[in-house]
């Protein structure tokens, strides 16, 4: 039986570098949306220990423990990002957001200026230090960002991750061309 | 001429540029207009009104004379400011609103006709005979009116806006701003210190001031090589903070690179969004002109901008000159000019005990009355008590006394406070929360003061943030008392300029008080004082002053207009940065895209989405026949469409099914596991908001679809329900749109085409008509649904989005081999309308459950969303109009949407209407054109004959009037 | 005093010595047969008819400011009559027939401009809905003219017909569209009113509606109680602030709206066009600025400013649409206070208070209306009934569902 | 002007939706009185000066939130989640 192949979020060309910075395609293979029901939050953060070693977390919070992660995504629900959501099933929503969202992966110095250019909060390391993610906009879009070494993941809806990628380029390359005027 | 050693450009470097055509070599650190007027050139422009010729008053971005067109092609720039445009190698600027040349100027007969010109003329006349204003008056008055010119170009240069944020924003880097910012950033605070200036000092670049017996500047270059050092601090050059908006969010733009031969990629300008938790208004203050006849002549400027010329730019405003003031300002520039080598003719003080002291001649309490030379000052009459003398003079500096630069504290509705010692406005107490005025925009003139008051500004902005002030030794300075005497215009004869962009007469005002147009926006509106470039920062005191004079009124009493945002003119492509092209909003692509595109597809615009039109085939000529055969897919083999820009919810929890009850008219908790059903949603007003299917996959688990117009907007509906109305109800929700890429597969061999892709075949039996389920697609899970948008039988299926490009390819591929292939969007709406199936064009958000036919499906047995409202006696009724089909009685006919409805034997008027046509299609099905239309009463009025008249495209058809589902009314092929 | 030609000629010969107030400056009387709260546009109108039409003359307008200083004095100046649905088509059908004889009736040149204006569309269904309008315009009596997209070009050639993100598919033309001077229409119908004998009284702010046994009697202001057998509310955005002094509580909700004016540029653009799809709308007036604007800031508000979300998103309209304008610095923005309904329609209707009147809920489209709506309030304060133009806009259709929504967007009241 | 959402904290206006007056909260129940609709639906206090209105952080954690406010100078001084709302929190009537 012949499989489906599958195909990227992204246009073919990532990934680009301009000065220090670099964008690419993230390598997350897994994002489940987790939205505990009514009364079971504590019970969704003992299964998310006892699973994985981490917790549902509080708002702008992004944990991590080893190549599993769970970042803040929204009121009341978080993404579990490549790690099994098993250990959930009934004690909350799960849903399957893997294809739904694209991840960019901004790093270099100088990468909080050029989402300063996109993003309405403020990404320097002072105010969104490490273990920080931010359900807020990227452009027009919405986005989920989240502290990374050296740097950020960018989640945008997949339909958008041509627009996303353009934007945080043409943002990458003003940059790097003002290094030489100013 | 240039003064030898004087200045802070470079002069070894030669920089050549053009102003009008001629040739000139500037320096850098000059500015155009300091370079022109090294030059010798003082003639640089027009007057708006009476095409006077004017020269600089100013060495600021509140210029109102100097006014030039700089760049060329798309790039041309009118209206940019010749005191801060700086000058790079081949730069070329040309003057503007003149014809045929700045010298001899055709308008120019409008300054002897002013008699007739007065404010306000034009609401006297023009008014006979009516025809005339649209075809001769006006477009002469446009012609004449305007100043520079737009290319008609599209700007195709870079821009970009960020974001900024800090502890504290420093507005200003003259002394005041230094001082604030060196001690908040000591402090720790993070510092933005923004200066609209291409260099950071304020008037310490311009004056001759000592600071801890250093010359001025060499103390504001320690303390910015302290700041720029510090991590903490941000220094913003050419970066004005263009308006204080709410939440401590400042605009600023940022001229990037406006003074760059070749910018490349680099943006030309940056529009800032600063938000900032305290900020100091350290702006400084503008000098004012004062009002005698003819002082708008080229050689006329004001005290600070002579001494700014020649101090920063050793440029000589003239060789011999005279200086008009009211303040102390005249003595500090007799003193500097002298002492540059410039003879000082006179200095002309109004005040009887003026203390000027100097090496030249020097008249108290004396007037300038007069003024003489046409392109160039030539010379000057002055009163004295001795009488009248006229002087040789091609300079006269004046000066008014000292406006502060409060702009930014207006922004939110703050209305300054006249300070009667400084006669002069001064910021309102907090009238910007968070944002703190010191120094000279406070009113504090001297340079000890305005230390004194930024390191206290910053002191009490560090204390709102919780932080403390370390303690700076305030630096040893000079420390005058400000002394001025209200001079505002000169009393006599002549015409005294007040706003010399807009033309505004002293003159002007007072016709304004005299035909009562007395409030200080009567006055304004009435004679355009204030409205010009420049927004009354050199007028409105002076003009305001006249007011009051004219009616009797203190200035207190006169009030004051208000200053609103931006502070410096902000161009439309700064602000609207990344808009140009398709920036203006995200595109959105489905998984099909590459695929329908190399099917050459036109992908036309749905909502944010793009979808392919139709998918033309060799010797098609048209996009009716490309559709017409895709219709002819679905109705008789099968066709495949992608779907998945409908909204996608994904609900789960024990009370989903009771929660979509609410939102949804009919139920759904009653739908067994594995099943569909179609769902109409309202508006809590009533009106059908959307309506889709939603399936319920499990006991606690529903995924309903919306129309692709309403995702969003279903979203933001169903979070308000559950939280504000309905927080207890244990269900979760997320969109899931994107996850999935679907597909519809219509038509008879739709089952054929699917069971040749799925891992495991499906029967009727197994999955009939509005089943739902679990399906495996060659090892990829998958999600089945038996439902149908064009009548046919019909699937969507549904694989994660990774998947979407391969299997739409496959199942095209199929689909052809079997007599079929892709549909698209036109395809679509043809089948949809031979079914008489709705979309938003039908509910357009003033359509009723009642007018498509769908009352009953609002449940009796519950309550719902927008079920009372519905209810209301002019939601339902024979008045309104519902839900028909119309067919023309000679079917070749077309008919037109938007097309409106008249009995037979009415005439086409707006008092006869009976209803519209929201869409229409030729059926290669049926052979005929068909339309969905609202017809007054219309379910009463089947087999009725009306008449379609479409004024615009010229079409009058007779139609009957018919259910609206036309194809297969029983509906068997979908359930067959 | 007649306005003329002749007569500023006349005048500028003798140096303009010889211009008589535009107004009076009279202090309130104890008693009028009539009162208007309000002396913006519609409320200096409305003294106008009542003066005019109905023989009204003991007629004071109240002003808590100076005249024509709400939405009058700061709006986009566009005057057309392009609505479709039955009930707004023949109010501004009228109001524009009333335009089109301003100045020969007012004696005051308020510079109404029939420049044409053209609605974009940018797909085959908003087509659809402006055949559907035009169409309409066109049984109203009025004009319109569908253009494709080649059509549109040859008006506006300016576009980007290229690379924009909504790509034009054309327009509707309605050539009797246009604009007018703002200030010069409340001035022109100040001094009109002002000829016939109406008090316009400044500086006099309505501090109290005097009621008794549900007939009102009067009103108390900054200046004294003035009684009166008849009192038109017609305060726009504060409407709901005079409507509470009489227990009133309306079906309104005050937003802001920003627009902007470019420094004077010679003449680049001649129509008024108005691009749906980014909600942005410009003309360039005699001046020279390019007069703009977008949507609502979308928060209830009195503060007669905006924030920079909005003012964003309208220069990026701006850029995608037309970026010829880029290089067009803006000079001056500024907010106005809109009284939104809940379904974008206004209200002139009595109340049920005898003898107390309502006119509002114009929402970002009075200025058009300034003179039809004067004429009908007049009509209803003189004769009791409402015109037969403007019967439609009653204060109660909300409750009975009789909506008149060109947007369709429905009971919210930001959204129209 | 910024809104600082209970979740996320301060954000831009940018962020968020805006939906009208808290009255939107107190929905009528089923066979209410029309007037009861009218006033939920149509009649606004409109206030010039403090007021409570629902905003929607909808480029956020899609939260609704009640946001305390004074429609003349723009202050905010409390943001509150809906979905937290007492029944006692709520300027009249009732809620499921």
């Amino acid at each position: 039986m012949a499989s489906l192949i599958t195909t990227s979020a992204f246009d073919t060309g990532l990934p680009v570098t301009h000065g220090a910075l670099t964008l690419a395609a993230a390598p997350v293979t897994r994002i489940t949306s987790v939205a505990p029901f009514n009364g079971k939050e504590k019970a969704v953060s003992a299964a998310l220990k006892s699973a994985h070693g981490l917790a549902f977390p509080a708002p702008n919070r992004v944990l991590e423990k080893g190549a599993a992660r769970i970042a803040f995504a929204g009121r009341g629900t978080a993404f579990l990002i490549d790690a099994d959501p098993a250990a959930l099933d009934g004690i909350a929503a799960l849903t399957d957001q893997s294809d739904g969202w694209a991840i960019l992966r901004l790093t270099g110095a100088g990468a909080e200026d050029a989402l300063a250019r996109l993003v309405p909060i403020d990404l320097r390391p002072v105010a969104f230090p490490a273990g920080t993610a931010a359900r807020t906009a990227l452009g027009h879009m919405m986005t989920l960002i989240l502290r990374v070494e050296n740097g950020f993941d960018i989640l945008v809806m997949r339909s958008m991750a041509h627009t996303a990628t353009h934007e945080i380029v043409t943002a990458m390359a003003a940059l790097s061309a003002r290094a030489a005027h100013v | 001429m240039r003064v030898k050693g004087k200045g802070l450009i470079d002069r070894a470097t030669h920089i050549g540029f053009s102003f009008d055509g001629r040739d000139y070599v500037g320096h850098p650190g000059d500015t155009l207009a300091s370079a022109l007027m090294a030059n010798g050139v003082h003639l640089l422009g027009r007057s708006f009104k009476y095409h006077r010729p004017r020269g600089v008053l100013t060495a600021g971005s509140e210029e109102p004379n100097a006014l030039v067109e700089v760049l060329e092609g798309a790039q041309k720039t009118p209206n940019t400011r010749a005191t801060v445009q700086e000058l790079f190698q081949g730069l070329k600027a040309q003057s503007q609103n003149r014809w045929p040349s700045l010298k001899y100027d055709a308008l120019a007969i409008n300054d002897v006709l002013s008699p007739f010109l007065s404010a306000g003329f034009y609401y006297k006349t023009f008014m006979w005979p009516r025809a005339f204003w649209e075809r001769l008056y006006e477009p002469i008055i446009r012609r004449a009116a305007g100043l520079g010119a737009l290319s008609g170009k599209h700007d195709e240069s870079q821009y970009e806006k960020a974001f900024a944020f800090c502890d504290i924003l420093v507005i200003g880097s003259g002394p005041a701003g230094l001082i604030a910012a060196l001690t908040a950033a000591r402090a720790g605070a993070d510092v933005i210190l923004a200066e609209e200036d291409s260099r950071m000092g304020g008037r310490l670049l311009a004056d001759t001031v000592e600071i801890d017996g250093k010359p001025g500047l060499v103390w504001a270059e320690e303390i910015l090589a302290e700041l720029h050092a510090m991590p903490n601090v941000r220094l913003m050059t050419r970066t004005a903070v263009t308006g204080a908006y709410d939440g401590g969010t400042f605009g600023a733009l940022e001229r990037v690179s406006l003074h760059v031969a070749k910018p490349g990629d680099t943006p030309r300008e940056c529009f800032w969004r600063i938000v900032a938790g305290q900020a100091i208004l350290a702006t400084g203050a503008l000098e004012r002109p004062i009002g005698f006849p003819d002082n708008d002549r080229p050689g006329i400027l004001t005290a600070s901008a002579a001494r700014a010329y020649l101090n920063r730019w050793g440029a000589t405003p003239g060789k011999s000159i005279a200086i008009f003031a009211n303040n102390d300002d005249a003595r500090r520039t007799a003193d500097d000019m002298a002492a540059s080598g410039i003879k000082v003719a006179a200095v002309i003080d109004a005040r009887p005990d003026s203390s000027a002291l100097g090496d030249y001649p020097i008249y108290r309490g004396a007037e300038v009355i007069a003024t003489h030379g046409r392109h160039a000052l030539k010379g000057i009459t002055v009163q004295t008590r001795d009488g009248s003398h006229d002087l040789a003079v091609d300079c006269l500096a004046m000066s008014g006394g000292w406006n502060p630069t409060l702009h930014l504290t207006c922004h939110m509705n703050g209305r300054p406070l006249w300070n009667p010692t400084l006669q002069a406005f001064v910021p309102a107490p907090n009238a910007v929360p968070g944002l703190t005025p010191c120094g000279a925009a406070n009113g504090t003139f001297s340079t000890a003061g305005c230390l004194t008051e930024g390191h206290a500004a910053a002191a009490a902005a560090l204390a709102a943030l919780g932080r403390t002030a370390p303690d700076i030794m305030p630096p040893r300075t000079e420390d005058s008392v400000y002394d001025v005497s209200p001079l505002w215009v000169v009393p006599g004869k002549g015409r005294a300029w007040l706003d010399f962009a807009n033309d505004v007469t002293a003159k002007d005002v007072r016709l304004a008080a005299q035909e009562n147009f007395a409030s200080v926006e009567h006055m304004k509106r009435y004679t355009t004082q204030g409205m010009a470039p420049d927004q009354g920062k050199n007028s409105n005191v002076g003009a305001l002053a006249v007011l009051a004079d004219a009616t009797g009124r203190g200035i207190p009493e006169t009030g004051t207009t208000t200053f609103r945002p931006p502070y410096v003119p902000v161009s439309i492509a700064a602000m609207g940065a990344g808009g140009r092209a398709t920036g203006f909003a995200p595109q959105r692509f489905t998984t099909s895209h590459a695929a329908s595109v190399e099917r050459g597809a036109p992908m036309i615009e749905a909502g944010l989405w793009y979808r392919p039109s139709y998918f033309p085939r060799p010797g098609e000529k048209t996009w009716r026949q490309s559709c017409d055969r895709e219709v002819g897919y679905v109705r008789n083999a099968v066709g495949v469409c992608d779907v998945s820009t409908l909204g996608k919810i994904d609900l789960q929890g024990a009370d989903a099914g009771a929660f979509l009850d609410l939102v949804y008219t009919n139920t759904f908790s009653t739908l067994k596991p594995g099943r569909v059903r179609y769902g109409l949603m309202l508006r809590e007003d009533g009106l059908v908001m959307d309506d889709g299917t939603s399936a319920r996959l499990s006991a606690t688990h529903f995924l309903m679809t919306t129309t692709t117009a309403a995702a969003g907007l279903v979203m933001r509906h169903l979070d308000f329900v559950h939280q504000a109305l309905a927080p207890k109800m244990d269900v979760r929700f997320i969109s899931v749109t994107e996850q999935w890429a679907q597909f519809a597969v219509a038509g008879p061999k739709s089952r054929e085409l699917l069971n040749s892709v799925l891992d495991a075949p499906v029967t009727d039996e197994a999955f009939p008509f509005m089943a739902c389920g679990e399906v495996m697609v060659k090892g990829v899970n998958a999600r089945l649904f038996r439902i149908s948008f064009s009548g046919e039988h019909a699937y969507e299926i549904a694989v994660p989005a990774r998947y979407g490009n391969a299997l739409f390819r496959d199942l095209v591929a199929r689909a052809e081999t079997l007599g079929g292939g892709a549909y698209g969007m036109e395809a679509l709406n043809v089948l949809r309308i031979e079914k008489g199936l709705i979309t938003h064009t039908e509910i357009h958000g003033r359509t009723t459950a009642f007018d498509i036919g769908a009352a009953k499906m609002i449940s009796a047995k519950k309550d719902c969303i927008g079920k009372a409202a519905a209810q209301r006696p002019g939601m339902i009724g024979p008045e309104r109009e519902q839900l028909v089909g119309l067919r023309p009685i000679d079917h070749t006919k077309p008919i037109g949407a938007g097309a409106h409805l008249f009995n037979p034997d009415d005439a086409a008027t707006r008092a006869n209407d009976q209803g519209y046509i929201t869409s229409v299609c030729w059926s290669p099905t049926m052979d005929t054109y068909l339309g969905l239309a609202f017809l007054k009463n219309g379910r009463a009025r089947l087999h009725d004959e009306v008449r379609v008249v479409d004024h615009l495209r010229k079409a009058d058809v007779i139609c009957v009037v018919v259910d609206p589902v036309f194809f297969d009314p029983k509906g068997d092929r979908a359930r067959g | 005093m007649r306005y003329s030609g002749l007569k500023v000629i006349t005048e500028g010969l003798f140096g303009n010595k010889g211009w008589k107030p535009a107004w009076r400056n009279p202090a309130p009387k104890a008693e009028y047969d009539a009162i208007i709260i309000g002396g913006g546009g519609h409320g200096l109108s409305t003294a106008y008819y009542l003066a005019k039409n109905h023989g009204l003359t003991n007629i004071a307008v109240l002003e808590k400011g100076y005249l024509g200083s709400g939405n009058i004095g700061r709006n986009t100046t566009i005057v057309r009559a392009n609505y479709f649905l039955p009930g707004n088509s023949q109010f501004y059908s009228h109001s524009l027939k009333l335009w089109e004889g301003l100045e020969a009736d007012l004696n005051y040149n308020v510079m109404h401009s029939q420049r044409g204006l053209i609605n974009l569309f940018h797909s085959d269904g908003q087509r659809d809905a402006f055949a559907r309008r035009g169409n309409a315009m066109i049984n109203q009596g009025d004009d319109a003219e569908l253009l494709d997209r080649e059509g549109v070009r040859k008006h506006l050639p300016y576009l980007d017909f290229e690379q924009t993100r909504f790509p034009i598919y054309g327009g509707l033309l309605h050539r009797r569209g246009g604009t007018a001077r703002h200030d010069a229409v409340a001035w022109g119908y100040a001094r009109g009113a002002d000829q016939r004998g109406v008090d316009l009284i400044q500086n006099c702010e309505v501090t109290g509606i005097d009621i008794e046994n549900g007939v009102v009697k009067g009103v108390q202001t900054t200046r004294g109680p003035i009684r009166a057998k008849k009192v038109g509310m017609i305060a726009a955005g504060r409407s709901g602030q005079v409507a509470a002094m009489a227990g009133m509580r309306l079906p309104v909700e005050s937003h802001i709206l920003q627009a902007f004016v470019t420094e004077g540029l010679k003449p680049v653009i001649d129509h008024v066009i108005s691009f749906g799809m980014g909600h942005f709308y410009i003309s360039q007036s005699d001046k020279g600025g390019l007069v703009f604007g977008g949507d609502l800031d979308f928060y209830a508000s009195y503060a007669s400013r905006g924030n920079l979300p909005m003012v964003e998103h309208v220069m990026e309209a701006g850029m995608t649409l037309m970026p010829m304008i880029g290089r067009a610095k803006v000079l001056r923005s500024w907010g106005g206070i809109m009284d939104m309904t809940p379904d974008g329609s206004p209200i002139i209707d009595k109340t049920h208070i005898e003898g107390l009147f309502i006119d509002c809920g114009w929402n970002y489209g009075g200025f058009k209306a300034v003179p039809a709506s004067g004429w009908c309030m007049a009509h209803l304060m003189a004769t009791g009934d409402s015109h037969p133009v403007a019967r439609r806009f009653r204060l109660n259709r909300f409750a009975t569902g009789h909506l008149l929504d060109e947007e369709g967007t429905g009971s919210q009241h930001n959204l129209h | 002007m910024r809104i600082t959402c209970p979740l996320c904290g301060p954000r831009d206006r940018r962020e968020f939706y805006y939906y009208g007056a808290e009255d939107y909260l107190n929905r009528p129940t089923e066979g209410a009185a029309p007037e009861a609709w009218d006033d939920y639906l149509h009649l606004r206090d409109n206030p010039a000066g403090m007021t409570r209105d629902l905003w929607y952080h909808e480029q956020g954690c899609a939260a609704w939130l009640r946001v305390t406010r004074n429609t003349v100078t723009h202050e905010i001084s409390e943001t509150e989640l809906v979905s937290a709302l007492k029944p006692g929190d709520l300027k009249k009537g009732a809620r499921t």
